[in-house]
């Protein structure tokens, strides 16, 4: 057996009310890829915060190289080689800078030269996007670009720095198939080339298994289970650690097509700044439809017009029927919609405030009578919601901010559960969740749609569409590529449309005003 | 608070206010000038036997008012009340003394209106002022014959800049105003031009740079001498005159320290202030008070007919540069170059028992 | 600790009364803390509903001071009712505060920004309102007639003497805490203090209450004003201006009160108590003149302190 | 638009040569100009400094006025050199801000909270060093012996004259510029500024940054401080409070120069200009004096709403 690079030994950490890790055995092998695998709240994250020095008040040991260290500074961390790209994007970013500026930002904060050569800095952030195919001004302030091209920014981030471990929480959520791979390109060229090692979190399981050497398993803050990944390693037997074996294997295939009429008919939309063109779709009662497309295709965008967020410039929008003027998210509730957004920290939740509060913000009528609120309702709207999705947390009185990120994003969710919409706006909802949690999800999902509710769920990952989705719609470069059925098509099909029907670089140009089928 | 000394000597007579709780409430924030006020005031209290406690309220009216009902409250005998606002001291003063009927007070530059704008008097309260109208008047009489003497035996009108702000900004701004306009409307001057800080609350800079804007639309000749209503504006007034480099003589209502050494430096434009003696101010008040704690009222006497009044005023004096320019002269020695009305203190009320504790 | 400044409060109370005794504890006194709190309450509630939706406004003050000379003008230059000049002067300062709203909803110009520049906007407004003076009884009016009241009524002076300028800032008090503790609207404001963009993507509709709570910060701002005004029997230069301070003390101060982190109407009521208090009795002590601010800041301090200090609840340590 | 305040200057400046001609565009009175800004443009730059890491301080004036106290009272009472007494001052400055550092980094009280509370102790501060009262040349000092210097020296006037306050002004800003903008520090302070945590988790030691801006501050408030006294030869009761808010006018109005978005040296300069020739212009105007603030603040909130009003660059509707 090779040397370890990194032992972290015993590892305990404990909030109030939750004990997040609770004697944790962690090894790392020199050039490995490392999968961290748990449920929502298993204090995965919690332990890459403690291997990065952000959070400094544990217990335990931690060797590197077989030698002890004190990991209680992100800059002592970073010193010793030890690099997070962290789960929340914007808690690691400072929006105001430019993108150049943030992918450098750690060679800030290292003692050094006193003077900032702007020629050089521009110069270094241009070839680190070069080596991540990322496309946009590197001198745009970071507020401005999307979750992914954030995402991507945290990594060159990593990528710039000399780093021997790199911690990876959840890359890949905001990414779909194409960035992913590439992403997983880089890391494999960083192992072979640099020998580093990466230690990589995901619940998308198959990723795990592509990519990754070894597994570490928690649960509820426990070592559950760790091992080499072989080719007869399955999903399943990750799932059984995870979940403690009751895996109650929920998959959902699509339904009977909808009986009820037309919930929301769109004609011909566009938005003012043209990530959306000429979009037309339907959606019925009882019926969710699914939105496919790459990174970048405008499916979040799509879903912000419909929802009144971005002015649209053309286009037509019939909520059962009758037009619906949608010109701002207040008036697109007032009609009976609600929107999951894509990132939580910044358009979901009210991080310093209770689950209750959060869980209660969008159906605040449901619990007034003449404007005066019910706490007793609000607090009893929050434990079921909890119940319904599993949220993990002692109490609803819990602050969001302190909730796992899985259990964040179960929050966003929740919020519109409890809004009684007639259509529902999933932007990547799972986006986090764990496997267990997502078929509860699904669940609860298409719930709404026997309901009688329409639900527009727009993901990056075509297979979990297939899984819900009646019908599909996939989006490239603003426009509808393809409408498809998915009870007659295939992940390669929907991955044929959505990358322009031909390779995945094409430029968008070429493709305008693609047929469909 | 201030320190309380021991009483009163032993050996001298028995004092008929001995252990009264005398306090000395300032609408306006600390300066040098109320700080002497408030010296000679506590020296004076002391010297009698009493306890003095000095209270400053940062310009705010309400802050005046909490602090006078905090001090009766807290069982004050007498209050020495400075710069009310002539609005509400009245009325409020008037509610007080129905709450708390043994409280004595004595006011200085504070009238009295009642809801109508009528000016009232409040029994047993004696009120004391500066002659505004007469400081603005001798300034003048001052800038007319002294810098002027030509022009204004030619019967032509000096050209002032005229630094005034109001109506109805303050009480003494006012009254300052009707000295002033009484020489106008003689035809003795003619003014150029009004003028007034723009942000109030830095007055002084904000002066220093309107005055200096000002000057630069102006030939050299236009302007004979500015007048100031107050010597915080004659103070911005100043750097701006010597910074610009300007010789246009200046003079100001009210003195202290600052101004004093600013009209000594050489060549210096700020050629007089008119004011009351300072030190006698704090004094005056606080005999005042004393006597209506004595029960002897009829002992306060108006300075400047000699008769017994509830409405006193004190004195005026013209400070010119001629007497500060020796060197070494400040607000508290002033009075050895600035001449016989600034250090007579004649009229300074009293009675037998004070004579005897003050050493008259 | 989250009841810092209650207790900061209490022990002052208690110091005092053990030192100073009846004359401390007496109900003339406890009339004496309350009223000099009053007005500083009021601007501080103000202040305390615009601050919920994450607002801030520095020209509050000055532009009650506008609200004064509004007040006084309409009342001894134009002879109109009591009731009808505190109505048109609250209707007049919320059409006043518009403009506030258009450069922050419509020209999207952040708060402090807009604000700061107001504050001058506001300071000359007044005057040229009045034509430069201040407007008090018997003065002829700006343009030179003479006014059509003579004087203030018993009741146009009664807003601004005990009981009732107590009784108005608890009004002010309830109203506020109520309405942001009980009350959807309230919900809503605090959310969008929180996160302005979840707020508006819940479907809040975060203009309209940003504008709410603008419109009611003018309302009580009018009053506040009318109260300074009778306390006074005149509407001053910059008669309003200098509680600006005080009242985002009071603010500041009660913001840790039950752990709410936020901006509230129970918190800034004893935050405002415990400056008057500290004044009060610090006066009664007769503490130099020039002490006092430093014994009242320290405290303040300290209850600061006590409040954020010890709080480690949150593993992260850098925040 | 990112210039507007830059244009706004312009503009100001053109219309003002125009109007006034020769009395206007009179080197004499470019050096009026310049002078009249120098001191809130100081003051204003240690607001800059404390802002960048998305700090505030509302007691910086306050402790000004506690700095101009020590300088006149080294410099007069005791008779220090005059480069010495600077010096003195300055580390003294630096001294006392350990205090709001205190606060702010090791109990935690966020920034506006802890100078609200510290302007009052500094406040109390200043006179009880002083006993209560202003020094100025000639007086005794407070423990009632006589000053070992009588009077200013030259050069201790002339630093509050042109052209010294002046190019003083002009150092600060261009130290302030070229540390923000070009070093390494004033990047981790900006960073700071955008997100602290992020700062942190890049391995910034953000308490330290936060420090060190503070001194920085501290010693440019020293700075402002021995301006103002050589200015008005006095150290006087509150005698630099007042520039604290006309200094905030000026970061916030030079904030979106250039579209920086942040407060920034040279925005500020502008925003500081800007006030500066619309006093100096309108008052030439014969602008009365109670109106000249209302025109002033109009320019500037013209100036912001072009600055803020056309940006749509991103499609968000709400922000
Ligand atoms: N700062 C904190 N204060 C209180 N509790 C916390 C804090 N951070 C995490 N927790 C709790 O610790 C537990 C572990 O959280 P952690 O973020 O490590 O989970 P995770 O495995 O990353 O989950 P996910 O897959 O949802 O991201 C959760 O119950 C969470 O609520
Ligand atoms: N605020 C913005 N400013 C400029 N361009 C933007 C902005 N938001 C989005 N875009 C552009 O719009 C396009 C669509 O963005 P986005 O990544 O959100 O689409 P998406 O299909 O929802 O992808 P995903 O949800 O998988 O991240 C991209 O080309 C992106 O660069
Ligand atoms: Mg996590
Ligand atoms: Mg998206």
């Amino acid at each position: 057996m090779d040397a370890l690079t990194l032992q972290a030994k015993d590892i305990s950490v404990e909030f109030p009310g939750v004990k997040a890790l609770d004697g944790v055995d962690f090894q790392l092998l020199p050039g490995e890829i490392h999968a961290l695998v748990g449920a929502n709240g298993a204090g995965k994250s919690t332990l890459m915060k403690v291997l990065a020095g952000t959070n400094p008040d544990y217990s335990g040991q931690v060797l590197l190289d077989g030698r002890p260290v004190e990991l209680r500074s992100p800059g002592a961390a970073q010193q010793m080689g030890i690099h997070i790209v962290c789960q929340e994007v914007d808690q690691a970013l400072a929006p105001a800078l430019s993108a150049a500026e943030n992918m450098l930002l750690d060679e800030l904060g290292r003692k050094g030269r006193l003077w900032i050569n702007w020629r050089k800095v521009y110069w270094r952030a241009e070839e680190l996007k070069g080596q991540l195919h990322m496309d946009f001004d590197v001198r745009t302030p970071v507020s401005r670009l999307t979750l992914a091209q954030k995402q991507m920014v945290l990594i060159a981030r990593a990528l710039h720095s000399n780093c021997r471990i790199l911690l990876l929480d959840e890359p890949t959520a905001p990414l779909s198939t194409v960035e992913t791979e590439m992403l997983f390109g880089l890391c494999r060229s960083l192992v072979r080339d640099r020998g580093m090692t990466i230690v990589f979190i995901s619940h998308r399981l198959p990723e795990v298994l592509e990519i990754c050497e070894r597994y570490t398993v928690l649960r509820n803050g426990r070592l559950a289970a760790s091992g080499p990944i072989t080719p007869q390693t399955t999903a399943d037997e990750l799932v059984a650690h995870m979940l403690g074996g009751e895996m109650s294997a929920v998959c959902r295939t699509p339904g009977a097509p909808p009986v009820g009429g037309e919930m929301l008919s769109v004609h011909g939309l566009s938005s003012r700044d043209n990530s959306v063109r000429n979009v037309s779709l339907t959606v019925h009662r009882g019926e969710i439809v699914g939105l496919a497309g790459l990174v970048g295709a405008g499916k979040s965008e799509l879903c912000k017009t419909l929802f009144g967020i971005l002015p649209r410039s053309a286009g037509e929008i019939l909520l059962e029927g009758s037009p619906a003027p949608l010109r701002s998210p207040a008036e697109a509730v007032a009609l009976g919609m609600g929107l999951v957004p894509e990132e939580r920290w910044k358009e979901g939740l009210f991080l310093k405030e209770s689950l209750s509060f959060n869980l209660g913000i969008a159906g605040l009528k449901r619990w007034s009578n003449l404007s005066f609120l019910s706490q007793k309702g609000l607090d009893q709207n929050a434990r079921t919601q909890m119940e319904a999705l599993e949220i993990k947390t002692p109490s609803p009185q819990q602050r969001v901010g302190l909730l796992s990120g899985g259990n964040q994003q179960k929050a966003v969710v929740g919020k519109w559960l409890a809004a009684d919409c007639r259509l529902y706006l999933f932007d990547e909802p799972t986006k986090g969740v764990d496997v267990g949690a997502k078929a509860e999800l699904f669940q609860v999902i298409a719930g709404l749609a026997q309901a009688g509710c329409g639900v527009l769920y727009a993901s990056a990952d075509a297979g979990e569409l297939l899984k819900v989705a009646n019908r599909i719609y996939v989006l490239y470069g603003g426009c509808v590529a393809a409408e498809l059925d998915a009870a007659h098509t295939s992940e390669e099909e929907i991955m044929y449309y959505a990358v322009g029907g031909k390779s995945p670089f094409l430029p968008t140009e070429q493709r305008e005003g693609e047929v469909r089928t | 608070a201030g320190t309380t000394q021991s009483g009163p000597d032993p050996a001298a007579v028995d004092s008929p206010v001995a252990g009264k709780k005398v306090a000395y409430i300032m609408q306006m924030a600390p300066s040098d000038i109320f700080q002497m006020w408030s010296q000679s005031a506590q020296e004076t209290a002391e010297g009698l036997g009493m306890e003095y406690d000095a209270f400053f309220c940062g310009g705010s009216d309400a802050q005046w008012q909490d602090t006078v009902a905090q001090c009766a409250a807290a069982g004050y005998d007498g209050l020495l009340l400075s710069h009310g606002g002539q609005n509400y001291a009245y009325s409020f003063l008037k509610d007080l003394l129905e709450q708390y009927p043994d409280l004595k007070i004595v006011t200085f530059d504070t009238q009295f209106k009642d809801g109508s704008g009528q000016t009232q008097t409040l029994e047993g309260v004696t009120q004391f002022f500066q002659q505004d109208a007469q400081f603005a008047q001798l300034l003048l009489e001052y800038v007319c014959q002294e810098l002027y003497p030509d022009k204004t035996a030619a019967g032509e009108p000096v050209n002032i800049l005229k630094v005034w702000v109001g109506p109805n900004f303050l009480s003494p701004f006012d009254r300052r105003q009707e000295g002033y306009a009484a020489y106008e409307e003689a035809g003795l001057i003619h003014t150029v031009e009004t003028i007034g800080p723009s942000d109030f609350s830095n007055a002084e800079a904000s002066m220093a740079d309107i005055t200096a804007a000002t000057l630069a639309k102006y030939q050299p000749g236009e302007i004979d001498a500015i007048w100031c209503c107050y010597d915080l504006y004659a103070s911005g007034v100043y750097t701006a005159l010597t910074q610009g480099g300007y010789d246009i003589p200046m003079v100001s209502v009210d003195i202290c320290n600052a101004d004093i050494e600013k009209m000594a430096r050489e060549g210096s434009p700020w050629k007089a202030c008119a004011t009351t003696n300072w030190n006698y101010n704090g004094e005056f008040g606080m005999r005042v008070l004393a006597l209506e704690l004595s029960g002897d009222y009829d002992a306060i006497i108006d300075p400047m007919t000699g008769e017994c009044a509830s409405w006193l005023e004190l004195p005026t004096t013209v400070v010119t540069q001629d007497m500060v320019s020796g060197g070494g002269i400040n607000v508290t020695n002033l009075d050895t170059v600035a001449g016989e009305s600034y250090t007579d203190r004649s009229w300074m009320p009293t009675v037998a028992w004070m004579a005897e504790l003050l050493g008259d | 600790m989250d009841w810092a400044a209650v207790i900061a409060l209490g022990v002052a109370v208690v110091v005092f009364a053990l030192l100073r005794g009846g004359s401390f504890l007496s109900a003339a006194n406890a009339v004496n803390i309350l009223r000099s709190m009053s007005i500083t309450t009021i601007f501080a509630i103000a202040a305390t509903i615009t601050m919920a939706p994450d607002g801030f406004d520095m020209s509050a003050c000055t532009l009650a001071t506008v609200s004064s000379f509004l007040f006084a003008s309409l009342f001894l230059w134009f002879g109109l009712p009591l009731w009808m000049s505190v109505v048109l002067t609250v209707v007049l300062t919320i059409v006043l505060y518009l403009l506030t709203m258009f450069l922050i909803l419509v020209c999207r110009v952040p708060d402090m920004l807009a604000t700061c520049a107001l504050m001058f906007v506001h300071q000359g407004l007044g005057l040229w309102w009045t034509g430069g003076g201040a407007v008090s009884a018997g003065m002829p009016t700006a343009w030179g007639t003479a006014p059509l009241r003579t004087g203030w009524t018993e009741g146009a002076l009664a807003i601004g003497a005990a009981p009732w300028c107590i009784l108005i800032m608890l009004a002010c008090v309830a109203f506020a805490f109520i309405f942001l503790q009980y009350t959807r609207h309230g919900r809503c404001l605090y959310a969008m203090g929180s996160n302005r963009t979840a707020a508006a993507y819940s479907g809040i509709p975060v203009k309209k209450y940003r504008f709410l709570a603008g419109m009611l910060t003018a309302a009580i701002l009018a009053v506040g004003a009318i109260v300074v005004c009778s306390r006074n029997s005149a509407a001053q230069i910059s008669g309003c201006d200098s509680y600006l301070m005080p009242s985002l003390a009071a603010v500041f101060v009660g913001r840790s009160v039950g752990g709410a982190e936020k901006p509230n109407a129970l918190g800034t009521l004893v935050g405002a108590a415990l400056v008057a208090v500290l004044e009060n009795g610090l006066t009664q002590m007769g503490v130099v003149y020039y002490v006092l601010p430093a014994v009242k800041g320290g405290v303040l301090v300290l209850a600061l302190v006590a409040a954020y200090g010890p709080r480690r609840r949150s593993a992260h340590v850098i925040s």
